[in-house]
């Protein structure tokens, strides 16, 4: 099974998705033929310029907003920042407080972090087993004091999906401004702003088949919030920067195609729940996150008496590609503030493993993926000093 | 973060898994909460030399390639010999580790020196070479997580 | 001449160049088949990783500074963001004064508008006529409590290069950091960071030959600015955000092209000197900006009775593409501050017309340019009510 | 920014440019320093119908295609109809103009009624229908330079 290094599987498209074929041809001809700066006045300047409203308009139809209410960023993490700190500083003298959750994305941990040490009060609302919002602690919290409300609509590890439209209510309850990390979400399940009830919302277009390096911020009308980035004065006077029209056309274009696709997304649901109860008759193992609210791709399960890094390493030498919330995995030392918030002991924690599927898996990846987990696991419980003992691995469970 | 080839291959083929059952001495580093716990077995000879070695280790990449190594180090050696082994003789074998994994090398200095430790106390011998408790709160780490 | 639509000429490359296609054929394989994330523990992410760092020395090899010295951003916007902010928070409490120049790009010079609004002090020095920063104004200023000297390396608008090791010396002499926004200079002229001593400096691919929408700040080692991206740390912890690989890739290609080219820059530099003898052939004209330090590319006259955005329209139509400092261009209202900085009067900053050759220019361009340019100044002229009168333009001067 | 095709006709082929010799009103609004000058120039026949009128721009796009068709929509007409002349009606006529350009048919409302002013003037009729300075400083905009 080892050296199945022909066709890889990729089941790690919550890190990043590869960029969609369609998305490369959509851009090529910007690169070749409109290459203009859009603030230009003469012809190269003026087609650009067209094309850059015309892929607006495109996304903001995807996403039901308007599309003057849609700006573009560099990435997630530019939106999320510009969202965090431009409401934090814009209300400053007048709210002082911020409302997070425990498990969002380090590009909103990271920046409330900065802006505590600027002297914001920033409260972290914990959550429960599943990955849900502690809405009635959320509720004791926000108060006139609150300038920002910052929830994630679907966290990137465990996939857990936040009932956002409450988050919103609650904070508009009390006079705060609501904003939701989106990055995963958008492109996985659908997301309508014209119902959703956020005065802010942020995008990533590599998460949908964009390429990285493309972001949106969508700022409902009438909300102000500072600047991140200043200069020149594009995007109507709010995000400075010559405009990456290639990518901007490839976020729009990867956006429709993501709507089109909606409806696929139940049949990686299954396959999702497939490869869950695969991986769940594993002994000593358990599933991170929510039964039922969770991203349509993600898959995150704990084995005990074994650590995520060595598991991700042997799969990538079985031709599978996933992540883990290991301390040791990648950068990071510190197993992930996720798993601990929703109460995972830390050797749990370490020995996580996440899988986020696409509309470009099948079945057979499936079924390889649960097989060589089983022997990767088995393989590393083998040479584990804290494994009591060899526990025979039941059969794979045949398929529903 | 990127793995030298040799240390792959101690990852993937690890020289001396395993347990000695009868072993002269037995050491047991790290803990679950850090994510690596390295166990050594060792097996010395009346001439003080370690004849045997082996481990068994919970942990990363990292953590399985330098017990892996260290283990390869000391195998052979006298217990003198032994305990001159530093955590950088293991990278520098490996051909180099990620500055974050550097403390996988320290943990199998110190795993292989509290199996002798272990050693030296069943022949009634108070030593104690390595820290009692590592711990892997003082790791400094960039975090990154997608 | 009007009908002349077929072959157009680009002389707005300050603007933006268009995308080489070395790059374009350099950063499609990318799109295709690396698009993993340089974060990610498998074969498809560390692949990615191998080829940002690749780049990344690439890059540093032909700026002449270290790889870790380099931290690629989004554009030149959010590096002269980044540099000034990020210096100017790093310091606070402790200096609390930020230099600069009068004529800096409106990344640098609304970011320090925005720093005065929170409690810095900000000082502009004055130009001369050529538009060289006055040297003893700066060194009158800069003192014990000043964080950050930022000066433009080469303006954007008439091209005047700066004695930036000189600036930095004064800076360093009373222990202040010097950041130099060089978008306009890297590709152009040949820049040295091992020579030229500031510690910080920005670029943007799309003055180049890469796309719009990739950046890079180059900080010296060992000295610390404030994040102005929070998030997952990557770029070492200091620039957050998912990496942009392909446009990454295309910096490093387009770098490199641009130093194989270097050469070829005196042929523009006397394509440039031709067109400056052309149109100040024409009355009532002057040239704006230094008469010898100045970027190779950089063409920028005013003609009287006439205004920028008129011409531009009309230039646009007979097939050139050019720019203008003028109140109407664009969305800006007010005359170019840089050429009111250098004592321009108002009536002539709003008859300015700025080309910006490239390599891809030739003789033949500049000819066409001459004269159509001759043939909209007297059409306009015509109809100006402030036109002194008909006066005969003198024939074409011949070529040296 | 883009300029409807209408205002793109009118600046690249401006309708009634020039001066008339013996105007029997001319009227000059805006200054240099804003960036726009226009001139108006009126022939009113005794009926007090605008038989000709002619005009000169130093200006921009918008400064040029206003100018122009504020001349259209008044020529043929009475002094009175002239004066109803609204810069919306202008616009609109236009087919739209960028709003950082509004400013110009404001310009180009006040130089029609400029030269009216003048003509009364001339007939010693003392009327002031343009208010005596356009400030540019008042407008507002967003600045963007590349
Ligand atoms: C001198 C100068 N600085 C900064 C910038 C901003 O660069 P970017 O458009 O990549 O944000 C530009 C160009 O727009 C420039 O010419
Ligand atoms: C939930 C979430 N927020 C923000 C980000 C940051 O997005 P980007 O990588 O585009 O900066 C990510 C992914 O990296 C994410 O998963």
């Amino acid at each position: 099974m080892q050296d199945n290094n022909k066709k890889r599987i990729y089941a790690d498209n919550a890190a990043t998705m590869p960029v969609l074929p369609e998305v490369v041809e959509a851009m090529l001809p910007v690169f070749y033929d409109n290459w203009g700066n859009p603030s230009s006045l003469h012809e190269e300047g003026q087609r650009a310029g067209r094309a850059l409203e015309a892929a607006r308009t495109t996304a903001a139809g995807v996403l039901g907003c308007r599309p003057e209410e849609l700006y573009f960023t560099s990435c997630g993490t530019e939106s999320d920042n510009w969202a965090i700190k431009g409401a934090a500083y814009a209300a400053r003298n007048k709210k002082n407080k911020i409302i997070t959750s425990k498990i969002e994305h380090h590009a909103v941990l990271s920046t409330c972090e900065a802006l505590e040490k600027d002297g914001f009060e920033v409260k972290y609302i914990g959550v429960d087993k599943g990955g849900l919002i502690d809405l009635d602690e959320l509720r004791q919290q926000v108060d006139d004091k609150t300038a920002l409300v910052a929830v994630i609509m679907a966290n990137n590890e465990i996939g857990t999906i936040q009932p956002i439209s409450e988050v919103a209510e609650i904070a508009h309850g009390a006079g705060a401004l609501c904003f939701t990390d989106a990055v995963q979400a958008v492109g996985s399940i659908p997301v309508d702003l014209s119902k959703l009830g956020v005065d802010m919302l942020s995008l990533s277009g590599h998460k949908f088949g964009a390429p990285k390096g493309i972001g949106a911020l969508y700022i409902k009308k009438g909300v102000r919030i500072r600047n991140l980035l200043e200069g020149g004065g594009h995007e109507r006077g709010r995000r400075s920067g010559t405009e990456n029209l290639p990518y901007i056309v490839g976020l729009a274009r990867a956006l429709e195609i993501a709507r089109e696709r909606m409806g696929d997304m139940k049949r990686v649901a299954a396959l999702r729940d497939r490869l869950i109860e695969g991986l769940l008759a594993i002994p000593h193992s358990c599933l991170n996150g929510h039964p039922t609210e969770r991203l349509p791709g993600n898959v995150n399960v704990s084995f005990e008496y074994v650590e995520g890094e060595g598991m991700v390493l042997w799969l990538d030498k079985m031709g599978i590609s996933a992540s883990t919330g290991s301390a040791c995995s990648s950068k990071s030392l510190d197993p992930s503030h996720v798993l601990l918030a929703i109460g995972l002991p830390v050797e749990l924690a370490h020995g996580s493993l996440r899988f986020s599927l696409s509309h470009a898996n099948t079945e057979e990846d499936i079924e390889y993926i649960i097989a060589a987990t089983r022997e990767v696991v088995e393989k590393l419980r083998k040479m584990s000093p804290i494994y009591p003992g060899y526990e025979a691995i039941p059969p794979i469970p045949t398929e529903r | 973060m990127v793995y030298s080839e040799k240390v792959m291959d101690h990852f993937m083929n690890p020289r001396n898994v395993g347990e000695i059952p009868d072993a002269d001495g037995v050491g047991m580093v790290g803990n679950a909460k850090c994510g690596d716990i390295m166990q050594m077995f060792i097996k010395v000879s009346d001439k003080g030399i370690i004849e045997d070695v082996k481990f068994k280790t919970f942990g990363c990449g990292a953590a399985i390639a330098t017990s892996s190594m260290a283990t390869e180090l000391v195998k052979g050696k006298t217990i003198e010999e032994a305990l001159k082994l530093t955590n950088a003789a293991v990278v520098e074998a490996l051909e180099g580790l990620p500055p974050v994994k550097i403390h996988c090398s320290v943990l199998a200095e110190e795993a292989i020196k509290a199996a002798i430790t272990d050693y030296y106390k069943r022949r009634g011998i108070e030593m104690n070479f390595a820290p009692s408790e590592h711990s892997c709160c003082e790791r400094d780490c960039e975090r990154r997580k997608n």
